[in-house]
């Protein structure tokens, strides 16, 4: 009885409704004509823009289920995803038409026997266009723009290892396999120079560099005097790529400029991001704390006040140096209150250039490069942006 | 009477799947949802129990956000569930970059406010990338359980890709319902 | 010079520092012993407890890193955790010593060739020991108790495949192999009864009931007469196991308790867990919206107020009845603004109940089973955790 | 002077991972992590480098949280970064039920405030499971880049285990610092 009740009524209402719908809509305006059946398709991204970003979420509480996304800073949306995999390492070839990630994956999601391997995505479809494995020795480390790199060349990509021993293999780009490794001495990460040469940081402070032949064996190798303090004020590993090389910067705030365009790496004298007065502790900190104009030599920097043990904190301001004068040119406040605090910073390498930052509550921010001026502010940018890469 | 004739329909279509290969049956199916010729195929429309009780407080509310694709108010969005690949890449209507949209579809009919008339919507999902993550919205207006298939938004609708992996879902605009 | 400076300040400080600290503690109260040396272990979990529950999380933002938290009602604490893939169906053994998981994984993560697979946990270690794998038609859905099943006699597994072709593959437990599979005519999910016999829900409102062999296979099947109106007030398949068989919902609020113990089905009449009047339009609805306590006869249902279409909302309020009266013995409300709305309920199966319920801003809320009152709530239980099994 | 042994110590080792396979060395620097009496091995402590700048912020404040293994702030995870074990099923010396600890670890020297000495740490993960998401926590007292390894908290120190997968992090005291 009940029972019957419940279903019943509603279907009575249900009818007096559609004859009210239809006598209203009879008496209505002009009838517009129906809209037409749509086609399913799949989106083309259009022609890439400076102003395209990946986004690096390491999906840190699901971390087998990293992803780049690559996001449009002009017309703020998303324009879609490169799966990545754990603890990977990117890096977009020299052309830009290649995404190369380097990662790990189980037979059994995070469980069973796992394989290293190279995969790389056409930038312009987003589709895996093909794959290297490696051995299980793939190094895996925090983002940073040198886990893995192209030869200047674009022939070969070199790829840290780290078993905790140190080495590097070299993968045949157009042969699609690995096709030699080498001992790095301890040393760790791939900043690619000249045609082929790799160049690793040491745990002295040194560089080491390697020259490969056109089998991608090594022929050369030489290391560097220790440019940095390891013990008392080392350089991040998330170095900004320069015209000539590289640019580190310490702990304090030390930018070391590393010039890599010689037959040996030079070193142009450091200079500090701060004065000597330790009432400020301005520092800097965060996952990606500096990002780099080459062409303008503008150099941005996520800063927060902190001692010791705070170069992971994100920033609250970002200071703006020109890297001609050394000079702070601005100090650009981010408000870690409503938007948290600056992780990552990249900016994009054209003339009207966006200042992308990420901050430690996923929210990505976009800001003139010259002005500082904040033009967006996208929200729930996955769970744990830490790198931002141009295209 | 439409709909007596659909879930006909319906069951013989179930039936060609379970006689035929897999990757038979999906190339047949798969045809009879993109070519608008075929439309009467479709599976029992959604409008009638979207009538069924009036005060769905999920229907749209603001005119303004109803024609907004990246809104979950999306009219067209009646009975989605899942992330929008207009959030994702995409369009309300087309996947994003390297992925690819399912053959199969769950069915929906949405009542469209700016000319009156109940739509039948396909929601493909989009598969071969992992979750999309942005842009979650559940609607579920005339959904069905599993065993009412194609009124379910719940199965994973990349089920038959050769890549299963669900990212995200589009709702594509068929025609009128009832015509 | 800059540079120089601020390396050497914080030096300074640190020798005074240092030497500071050494002075106080050479004037303090009488020196402690250190603290011994600690060994790295394996945390042993205990004797399983009834008021241990593990909360499915559904991680819908990274859906192929799913996952079992097993949690402690008692000490409010995270036991371990069983990684559950893709879209996983999962229930315990009958004798509760393994967690099955049917779930998909690929070999590229998300992509490349992918496998369906059952795993085996012991829950005593929650190691995995072992696996079956399937063909690649695994019934991909929501989480319920019935995706797939032990056969009651713990010989085989029935495992739902949905392609969208509806069939039934068995699983031999020792054998670890797929012994048989047979079609379902469309019916849908695994409740398992008697010896060996599955049973299905048909889209046309009948149960379909197939009992196997020793050897897994088909030996008679049959349909029951339609037990509810599919059009207008279908099931959910979050049905709550009971007794005799299972209690199933409707949409409206109408319970369907099924007798499975006998040679046919056998349907109680429906009745309803709300009266009437549509100006109440309390409903039921969420992931997992009924609990049964099967010795008490105690059934706690999520509701919220809302109308077609709200099925998978979130209650608002946890409605509690005694299934041999029919009558409402509770309400108990649940603070949506301050924990979110319940999602998914269960009850553990002891006689000092726990009442479980997570909600959708991944909250899980423990009650006292017998009076409603909040004992605990524990936030940032996953993404989404969307079920709720009792060990 | 410790230092330079330490460090001696630590290159040594790692011209033993370089020149034998990798399972051999694990085998080797397992052993050395579990037995005290190995303790020399050790790399360089951190308390140097702690003291440098008496102003860290992460510093446990309230003597109360610097008690709890569930808390960011208990003294013996001042070098951590990841989800905290004791959170996960384990405890703040014990891997969760199911995963398998690393035998290779970073090192850390934290100031106990209950007994005023500092303390030599091994941050050991525990691998074999996906993130176990409760707790995460990052705390870096003397962390140093990757290329100073055994002070490094970046890198994923499950990557020599059978399952590389890592899960959560301990910190297992190993001894008073300096002794």
């Amino acid at each position: 009885m009940r029972f019957n009740k419940t279903l019943m009524q509603p279907a009575i209402i249900a009818l007096s409704l559609a004859q009210a719908a239809l006598l209203s809509g009879a008496w209505a305006a002009p009838v517009p004509a129906p809209l037409p059946a749509e086609h399913l398709s799949i989106t083309q991204l259009p022609v890439a823009s400076p102003h395209w970003i990946y986004v690096y979420d390491e999906a840190f509480n699901n971390e087998t289920d990293s992803r780049l996304n690559l996001y449009d800073g002009d017309s703020h949306r998303l324009l879609g995803q490169i799966d990545s995999g754990y603890y990977p390492g990117f890096t977009p070839s020299p052309d830009g038409h290649t995404m190369a990630v380097a990662t790990t994956y189980w037979a059994r999601g995070g469980h069973g026997p796992h394989t290293d391997v190279i995969e790389f995505t056409d930038t312009s479809s987003l589709a895996i266009t093909g794959e290297v494995v490696l051995a299980p020795t793939r190094a895996q480390g925090p983002p940073t723009s040198y886990n893995i790199a192209y030869s200047k060349d674009q022939r070969f990509i070199y790829s840290t290892n780290l078993t905790p021993a140190a080495s590097m293999s070299v993968i045949d780009v157009e042969k699609k396999q690995v096709v030699a490794d080498f001992d790095t001495d301890g040393c760790v990460l791939a900043i690619a120079s000249l045609e082929r040469r790799v160049s690793s940081i040491c745990e002295n402070g040194r560089l080491l560099s390697v020259t490969t032949d056109d089998t991608g064996h090594e022929v050369a190798r030489s290391f560097s005097d220790p440019f940095f303090d390891v013990d008392h004020d080392p350089v991040f590993i998330q170095a900004a790529p320069s015209q000539q090389g590289a640019l580190f910067l310490s702990f304090l705030g030390v930018v070391h400029p590393v010039d890599l365009s010689g037959m040996q790496p030079r070193f142009s004298a450091p200079w500090s991001l701060v004065d000597a007065k330790p009432v400020h502790h301005w520092r800097p900190g965060g996952t990606q704390m500096l990002a780099l104009h080459k062409t303008l030599g503008t150099l941005y920097v996520s800063m927060h006040q902190g001692g010791e043990g705070t170069h992971k904190m994100g920033g609250s301001q970002i200071w703006v140096f020109d890297t001609n004068t050394h000079r702070r040119v601005a100090r650009w406040p981010i408000d870690p209150a409503k938007y948290g605090a600056a992780l990552a910073v990249q900016v994009s390498q054209d003339l009207q250039p966006l200042l992308f930052v990420t901050t430690d509550t996923s929210t990505l921010l976009i800001l003139d490069g010259k002005t500082g001026h904040l033009l967006h502010a996208e929200a729930k940018m996955g769970q744990t942006p830490w790198y931002l890469i141009n295209p | 009477m439409q709909q007596r004739i659909d879930r006909l329909l319906e069951r013989a279509s179930r039936r060609v799947a379970q006689r035929t290969s897999r990757r038979g049956f999906l190339g047949l199916f798969g045809a009879a949802l993109t070519g608008a010729t075929l439309l009467p195929l479709l599976p029992v429309s959604r409008g009638g129990q979207a009538l069924a009780e009036p005060t769905s407080p999920k229907v749209p509310a603001s005119p303004t956000a109803s024609d907004d694709p990246v809104s979950c108010d999306y009219w067209k969005y009646c009975a989605i569930d899942g992330f929008l690949c207009a959030c994702c890449g995409g369009s309300s209507s087309s996947c994003p970059p390297g992925t690819t949209p399912s053959p199969i579809t769950w069915i929906g009919t949405c009542h469209n406010p700016g000319d009156g008339r109940d739509y039948i919507v396909s929601y493909n999902d989009c598969c071969g990338k992992t979750s999309c993550g942005a842009c979650s919205c559940n609607r579920n207006e005339g959904e069905k359980p599993m065993y009412r298939l194609s009124l379910n938004n719940d199965a994973n609708w990349c089920m038959a890709n050769d890549n299963p992996n669900y990212h995200c879902s589009v709702s594509v605009l068929l025609g009128v319902a009832g015509q």
